[in-house]
């Protein structure tokens, strides 16, 4: 039996630590355009800041693939996938075959079209590499614009004006972070980043990037970005961080089937026998929707990824299908937020909370007696008791009346409840 | 009308290092009684000594000994051998409150401890003394009615028994767990006495309060008791009881009747007691079906009839002038064991007047009971429980000497699972969570725990009474028992010494 | 109780007996040169006999052996006696001169029965009304003793080394199927003549080497059944313990050791059901009966001859048997001395009575 | 594989866990020192939690499939060869993305710095961990039990 995984972040890592579980010996190929190990992603803007060493950005280690007896090959893409006779093409000619093959290439960043890129300190915040690039390129920047005002730009946000960088946020969107926060939740956060200096502009985007003449010895430099609504604001640095879709380009023109991410069943294989993906490539079963979403967040590619190992080596193990969930610190102040925190449908009861001074807000969502969805800033302490109440489909009905509890945890279960937990865990 | 000042200083000193206290407020948390403050600002703690019990709670579980809590370091400087602390203290007290003053446990007034004046026998060579290390020494005892005389058949295969014997508790060591009622004390502290008793081969006793359902399982290590206020008294609760004992009085209050509180009287109490729960359990001074001998003959009988003559029936009196007379009466009565409680004795609550001037000391009251009913000829027909502030195993060997079958222990089981003898165990907010219903202070007892140190005490002291006995070159308890001339008197009156029937040492 | 002082009479001795199960009946001799050999485990302090079979003309009258200090107390000791008893015969007890027995008392015995009517008032069995008089004589009546009250036997005690003892009441002059002997060693007031052992009490004459620490409550469990321990010896209550066990509570022999010598608990769980109880009642009852420390002793009555240890056999008892005859003694040297060759030899184990009777018991 | 578990029936919240934790996993591991001299003060791993009467103490329950260590997004939880869930604070970004995901609320951030989180190591090196050691009333109790 041989494995190939295509790409190297927190699915693959999954996908590893299962495999092996199961099956000591096969051999196990992993590629990977990064030259990296996996790293963690989500960590760039903290390794931006400088939070983080580069050392510690690596999730597992170097030492990690040798001790999962995994072959590496980094730094190479795969750009084929021949379904017929199991083969991957690398961009570099060479081709390796696979019994079964685990698709795990993630997500790339969205790009709007824009008019005037190709200038320096224009630069997307998505891999380590993006952030490293930050890095270099910041001596002499001023002020920055970040496009998009979703996690990814918030994180770049921070990070910059925390290295002393004055930042402007441009979003598309009536509000930030939408649809991870409700309006509440993003005003309150909004106000907590203006505090910090940072401009936010909403319901408006980039049109052009305007910049010095170039010339031989370097390339043009930014100088200012026009708005759609004919604003204009001089800058030196813009970061485009609007989001990532998934990266689907080795399955065109292949049977494998995909809508807006690779389409999967509950054991992460695609429509074609032996290929599985895993992550944020896929478009999957999310429980609380109970359609299949793309949701690009890391517990939910790492979860599919070691479902998808497991499969792949035999074992029958069914996704249970995931949810949504955010945890956002932005200026030492947490948010949280899960599954159907803000429904459109009827039907919903919705209890929330804010108290001002504290800036406290909790906000719960209910249907028929179980925990649908919640939105927390600032206590959190205990959110993840109420993350289990989702996942596990507990029925909260008879101690509803706790739920809103700033300290709301195992002591506000019913014994019994709370006997099972903490004397069979 | 406006709060009265008090006029009283506090009992006690506490004292905080501040090199070591870090401020963990564990001290705060085990407070019952609030004597330790927790300064958020300050992130500091401080005490309110007015309110402290001296329990030691604190200084205990203080995890950097920061703590010490001693007597007040100024004590009322108009007090003298008359006009002690305590005593204007008391006055101070009732002036403020206008009634009667409470107290728990046992005495503290400086009765002469007659144990104290009494030293034990050794053997020296012309016989040896045995190691009970190497030699078997046997504590068993059997409490219960004795016949005279056995009478037998005598045939080819031997001799075969006609007597029937009258029921018997059979103790692996002469020491029981004495009356504490289910609402004195937690439902741990019973079920600790129930597994240590179960454990140690001996018993425990309900007091008055009932059995809980869950502690039938320790039936067989259960004497029952029937007192003044007949709480928790139904057919299961005698059926399920080794013995019943039948409750006069107590060394602690004679001649008073007991008092629950109603926020005591918690669910599982007034199920327990079969009372409507949140009512004052109150137990009359006297039973009210009981105002002669005759009418405890009756009662006696009664409950033999309840229970087939399958359990012995214990008569419980309190230490009193001519107990002698009493406890003869109650034999003839049909008790098959009388248990003689001590002005020692302790009590969940009690007027302090009554506790400290009412009563004898069991010492002299065991003595005279013993000797009055070998006198009478009937020792035989009952045996004989002493109870009332029975510290040690030398206290034990001495009563067993002087005449007891057993002695019943109380203070010293509750002082073996945290007690430190506060005497507050009527406000119902022990911080040992010993004399508490208080749903937070009861789990500071937990009968894993208390059992072990139930059963290690009893062990402990099984092995100095072994270790008395060989050193009188005895083996079996039994040998021991009223055998006074292994007891000899030290520094106590002629008359002191005859009541005793001992021989002063040297003599 | 009520002590205004308490010197328990503590000691150390020797014993020996036999009894000749076919109730064939020999001299003196052989109990004193066994005794004899024994020398030095006696101090001179005491030593004392008492013989089975040797008023076979008066063997249906009770045989009071008596000591009196002086004529008063004997004159109203006699009105006594005289006033409850029919005296058939009576003498002054035949000794003979030697150095070391010194200022003997006045020794007489006498041959008696109750008055019927007298006794007939007081309701009491022949038996009983000896013991009360017995009792009263040895308590009330002040410079008189009754060494031993049974039928067709008697106890011969003195201070002195037993030879001695033997040898001034001419025991070679007597003959008697069942032998007991006793040499004394008190550490502590010189003894009396009536402190010497054997003690008796009707037929029953007991030789004691122990010490009980149980003294103290078997002294107050006899009181508590009217009798009046006034000697301060072990020996005393356990021969009070025999007459109450055997004659008043109608207990066997066997019984009665189980209750002096009790068996452990850890044995008593051991045996088979129908026995562990019966010992477990036992105990429960006659715990007070138990005489605890100890003891060796030598029990003769009219049928037999019983030897005892106490439960811990802290004190030396040695058997033997050479056809007919049963031996028991201190030591081996005691039964070697008198019956060279010997069938068989044991030491009894602790609180296993040895129990010899005679082969026939109406002699 | 071993754990430590709570006897909610007989804590009596004296918080004593707590604080031995905090010595334990504290520099000079002296109570002390460890209180009022080391700045910034150690972190403890369990958590007595209260309400009303009732208290008990959680710490981390070390699952089998502990999702903390699926959701860490930096690796900073991992299982050791005990099977026991630990945590690298140098790769903690104080994401909080554990707790969101902690079913037992055992994982809590620093409450001075906001970010990194600490939680229950079972106390390596030592025999029984210290909170079950130090408790007064065997609330805390370290075995084995079957995993539902």
């Amino acid at each position: 039996m041989e494995y190939v995984i295509i790409g190297n972040s927190v699915a693959c890592l999954g996908a590893i630590e299962a495999l092996r579980s199961k099956d000591k010996d096969s051999p196990i190929k992993v590629v990977s355009d990064e030259p990296y190990p996996a790293y963690s992603r989500p960590a760039i803007a903290h390794y931006l800041a400088g939070d983080i060493s580069e050392k510690d950005m690596l999730c597992k280690g170097e030492e990690f693939y040798k001790k999962m007896n995994v072959e590496t090959i980094f730094g190479r893409k795969a750009i084929r996938l021949d379904t017929k006779n199991k083969i991957v093409t690398l961009n570099n000619k060479g081709k390796l075959h696979y019994d079964k093959v685990l698709i795990a290439t993630g997500g790339t960043p969205f790009i709007p079209p824009l008019k005037g890129t190709g200038k320096a300190h224009i630069l997307t915040f998505t891999t380590w590499d993006d952030a490293k690039k930050v890095k270099d390129n910041l001596d002499g920047v001023k002020k920055a614009v970040v496009i998009g005002g979703g996690l990814i730009g918030l994180c770049a946000a921070e990070a910059l004006e925390r290295l002393g960088v004055a930042v402007i946020i441009v979003e598309l969107a009536d509000r930030i972070l939408s649809p991870a926060l409700d309006e509440k939740a993003s005003k309150i956060l909004e106000e907590r980043l203006k505090e910090e200096g940072i401009k936010i502009i909403t319901q408006d985007t980039v049109t052009t990037i305007t910049g010095s003449k170039s010339s031989k010895a370097c390339k043009a430099k930014v100088k200012s970005v026009t708005l759609k609504s004919g604003k204009k604001i001089s800058c030196d640095m813009v970061i485009i961080a609007i989001g990532v879709k998934p990266n689907m380009e080795l399955v065109k023109g292949t049977d494998i089937k995909s809508d807006r991410g690779i389409l999967v069943d509950d054991t992460m294989q695609t429509n074609v026998k032996d290929i599985y993906a895993a992550g944020d490539v896929t478009q999957s079963y999310d429980f609380l929707y109970g359609t299949s979403r793309v949701t690009p967040i890391w517990p939910r590619a790492y979860m599919q990824g070691s479902i998808a190992g497991l499969n792949m080596a035999g074992e029958r193990q069914r996704y249970p299908g995931s949810f949504d969930m955010n945890s956002l610190v932005f200026y030492d102040m947490p948010i949280m937020s899960a599954g159907l925190h803000t429904p459109r449908e009827e039907g919903f009861e919705i209890l929330t909370k804010w108290e001002p001074e504290e800036k406290l807000y909790r906000k719960l969502v209910l249907k028929d007696g179980f925990l649908k969805g919640f939105i927390i800033v600032g206590k959190i302490e205990d959110a993840g008791v109420l993350t289990g109440l989702i996942k596990e489909k507990i029925n909260v009905e008879n101690f509803k009346e706790n739920l809103m509890e700033e300290d709301f945890g195992l002591a506000s279960f019913p014994k019994e409840l709370r006997d099972k937990k903490l004397k069979e865990s | 009308m406006a709060k009265v000042k008090s006029y009283i200083p506090s009992d006690f000193n506490i004292e905080r290092d501040p090199d070591k206290c870090i401020a963990c407020q564990v001290c705060v948390r085990q407070c019952s009684y609030e004597a330790h403050i927790y300064d958020t600002e300050e992130d500091a703690v401080n005490a309110d000594e007015s309110k402290c019990i001296g329990c030691q709670r604190c200084t205990v579980f203080c995890p950097t000994e920061a703590l010490t809590v001693g007597p007040t370091s100024n004590p009322n400087q108009k007090a003298n051998v008359h006009w002690t602390e305590k005593e204007i203290k008391r006055v101070l007290k009732q002036a403020e409150t206008g009634g009667v003053l409470l107290t728990g446990m046992g005495t503290d007034k400086p009765y002469p401890i007659y144990w104290d004046h009494m030293v034990l026998n050794a053997s020296q060579v012309t016989n040896p003394s045995i190691d009970p290390l190497r030699e078997p020494m046997e504590l068993r005892t059997y409490l219960g009615r004795k016949p005279d005389m056995l009478q037998f058949k005598f045939k080819d295969d031997g001799p075969s028994l006609e007597t029937i014997l009258a029921p018997q508790l059979k103790l692996e060591t002469p020491i029981l767990f004495s009356a504490i009622s289910y609402g004195a004390v937690s439902y741990n502290v019973c079920e600790s006495m129930a597994k240590a008793s179960k454990a140690a081969g001996t018993f425990w006793n309900t007091g008055e309060g009932g059995l809980h359902k869950n502690l039938y399982q320790y039936g067989n290590n259960t004497i029952v008791q029937v007192a003044s206020g007949r709480f928790g008294v139904d057919k299961s609760y005698l059926d399920v009881a080794a013995a019943l004992e039948i409750k006069i009085g107590q060394g602690a209050k004679p001649g008073i009747g007991g008092h629950l509180p109603g926020e005591k009287v918690t669910e599982a109490i007034s199920q327990t007691r079969m009372i409507p729960v949140g009512t004052d359990a109150i137990s009359p001074a006297p039973h009210h079906d009981i105002y002669s001998i005759e009418d405890l003959s009756q009662l006696i009988y009664a409950l033999k009839e309840a229970t087939n003559y399958t359990k012995p029936v214990c008569v419980k009196i309190a230490a009193v002038h001519n107990s002698a007379a009493i406890a003869s009466g109650i034999v003839r009565a049909g008790a098959d064991i009388i248990a003689i409680d001590g002005i020692r004795g302790g009590t969940g609550a009690a007027p302090t007047v009554i506790r400290d001037n009412v009563g004898i000391p069991i010492e002299l009251a065991l003595a005279a009971v013993d000797q009055r009913l070998r006198d009478e000829g009937i020792r035989n027909q009952a045996s004989i429980i002493a109870a009332g502030g029975f510290r040690n195993s030398a206290d034990v060997v001495k009563a067993i000497a002087l005449g007891a079958d057993a002695v019943y222990i109380a203070t010293a089981a509750l002082v073996a699972i945290g007690c430190t003898v506060c005497q507050k165990c009527y406000t119902g907010k022990c911080p040992w969570g010993i004399t508490t219903q208080h749903p937070q202070l009861i789990k500071r007892i937990n009968p894993d725990i208390a059992t072990e140190r139930l059963t290690n005490l009893l062990r402990g002291w099984s092995l100095e009474i072994k270790e008395m006995l060989g050193g009188m070159g005895i083996n079996a308890i039994e040998s021991l028992r009223g055998n006074r001339l292994h007891l000899r008197g030290i520094g106590l009156t002629d008359t002191e010494l005859d009541i005793l029937g001992i021989l002063p040492a040297g003599r | 109780m009520r002590l205004k002082s308490f010197e328990k009479d503590i000691s150390g001795c020797s014993l020996t007996g036999f009894i000749h199960q076919d109730g064939r009946r020999v001299t003196g001799e052989d109990i004193m040169k066994s005794i004899a050999c024994m020398h030095d485990r006696s101090n001179g302090l005491g030593g004392g006999f008492a013989a089975y079979g040797i008023y076979p003309d008066f063997k249906d009258h009770y045989a009071l052996h008596l000591l009196y200090d002086s004529m008063k107390s004997k004159e109203e000791t006699e009105h006594y006696l005289n006033q409850n008893f029919l005296i058939d015969m009576e003498e002054k007890i035949p000794t003979r001169k030697t150095p070391a027995i010194k200022n003997p008392p006045i020794l007489w015995r006498y041959f008696l029965n109750p008055k019927r009517e007298t006794r007939e008032e007081a309701g009491l069995s022949d038996d009983d009304f000896v013991v009360n008089a017995v009792m009263k004589i040895n308590s009330e009546m002040d410079g008189a003793f009754v060494m031993s009250s049974g039928k067709n036997m008697g106890a011969f005690k003195a201070v002195g080394f037993p030879e001695e003892v033997g040898e001034f009441y001419r025991l070679e002059e007597y003959k008697a199927w069942t032998w007991i002997a006793h040499g004394r060693f008190p550490t502590n007031t010189p003894g009396w003549w009536g402190g010497a052992h054997p003690f008796t009490l009707l037929d029953r004459a007991i030789v004691h080497n122990g010490e009980i620490s149980s003294y103290g409550i078997n002294k107050r469990y006899l009181e508590m059944f009217g009798y009046k321990c006034t000697l301060m010896t072990d020996t005393e209550v356990m021969a009070y313990l025999f007459d109450l066990l055997l004659r008043r509570h109608k207990l066997s022999i066997p019984l009665a050791c189980k209750i002096l010598a009790a068996p452990f608990w850890t044995d008593i769980e051991r045996m088979e059901p129908r026995e562990q109880e019966l010992m477990r009642v036992l105990r429960i009852v006659y715990g007070s009966g138990l005489a605890n420390g100890p003891f060796a002793i030598l029990l003769g009555h009219s049928n037999g001859l019983v030897g005892l240890n106490d439960r811990v056999k802290l004190r030396p008892l040695v058997v033997a048997r050479k056809n007919e005859t049963v031996y028991m003694s201190s030591e081996e040297s005691g039964i070697r001395e008198i019956c060279p060759e010997l069938d068989e030899v044991w030491a009894p184990k602790a609180g296993e009575p040895v129990i010899a009777e005679l082969k026939n018991k109406n002699i | 594989m071993k754990k430590v578990y709570s006897k909610e029936e007989f804590c009596i919240g004296c918080h004593l866990c707590e604080i031995h934790c905090l010595v334990q996993h504290s520099k000079s591991k002296d109570i002390i020192k460890a209180f009022k001299k080391e700045f910034p003060r150690a972190l403890k791993r369990v958590h007595v939690k209260e309400k009303g009467h009732l208290t008990f103490a959680v710490q981390c329950r070390h699952c089998s499939d502990a999702p903390c260590v699926a959701a860490c997004l930096t690796g900073a939880m991992s299982k050791d060869e005990r099977g026991a869930v630990i945590h690298d604070p140098d790769k903690c970004i104080g994401c909080f993305t554990c707790i969101m995901v902690c079913p037992f609320g055992a994982i809590q951030p620093d409450k001075r710095t906001k970010r990194i989180v600490a939680k229950c190591d079972l106390c390596p090196g030592e025999e029984t961990p210290v909170c079950v050691v130090h408790c007064p009333n065997r609330a805390l109790v370290y075995e084995e039990r079957k995993e539902k």
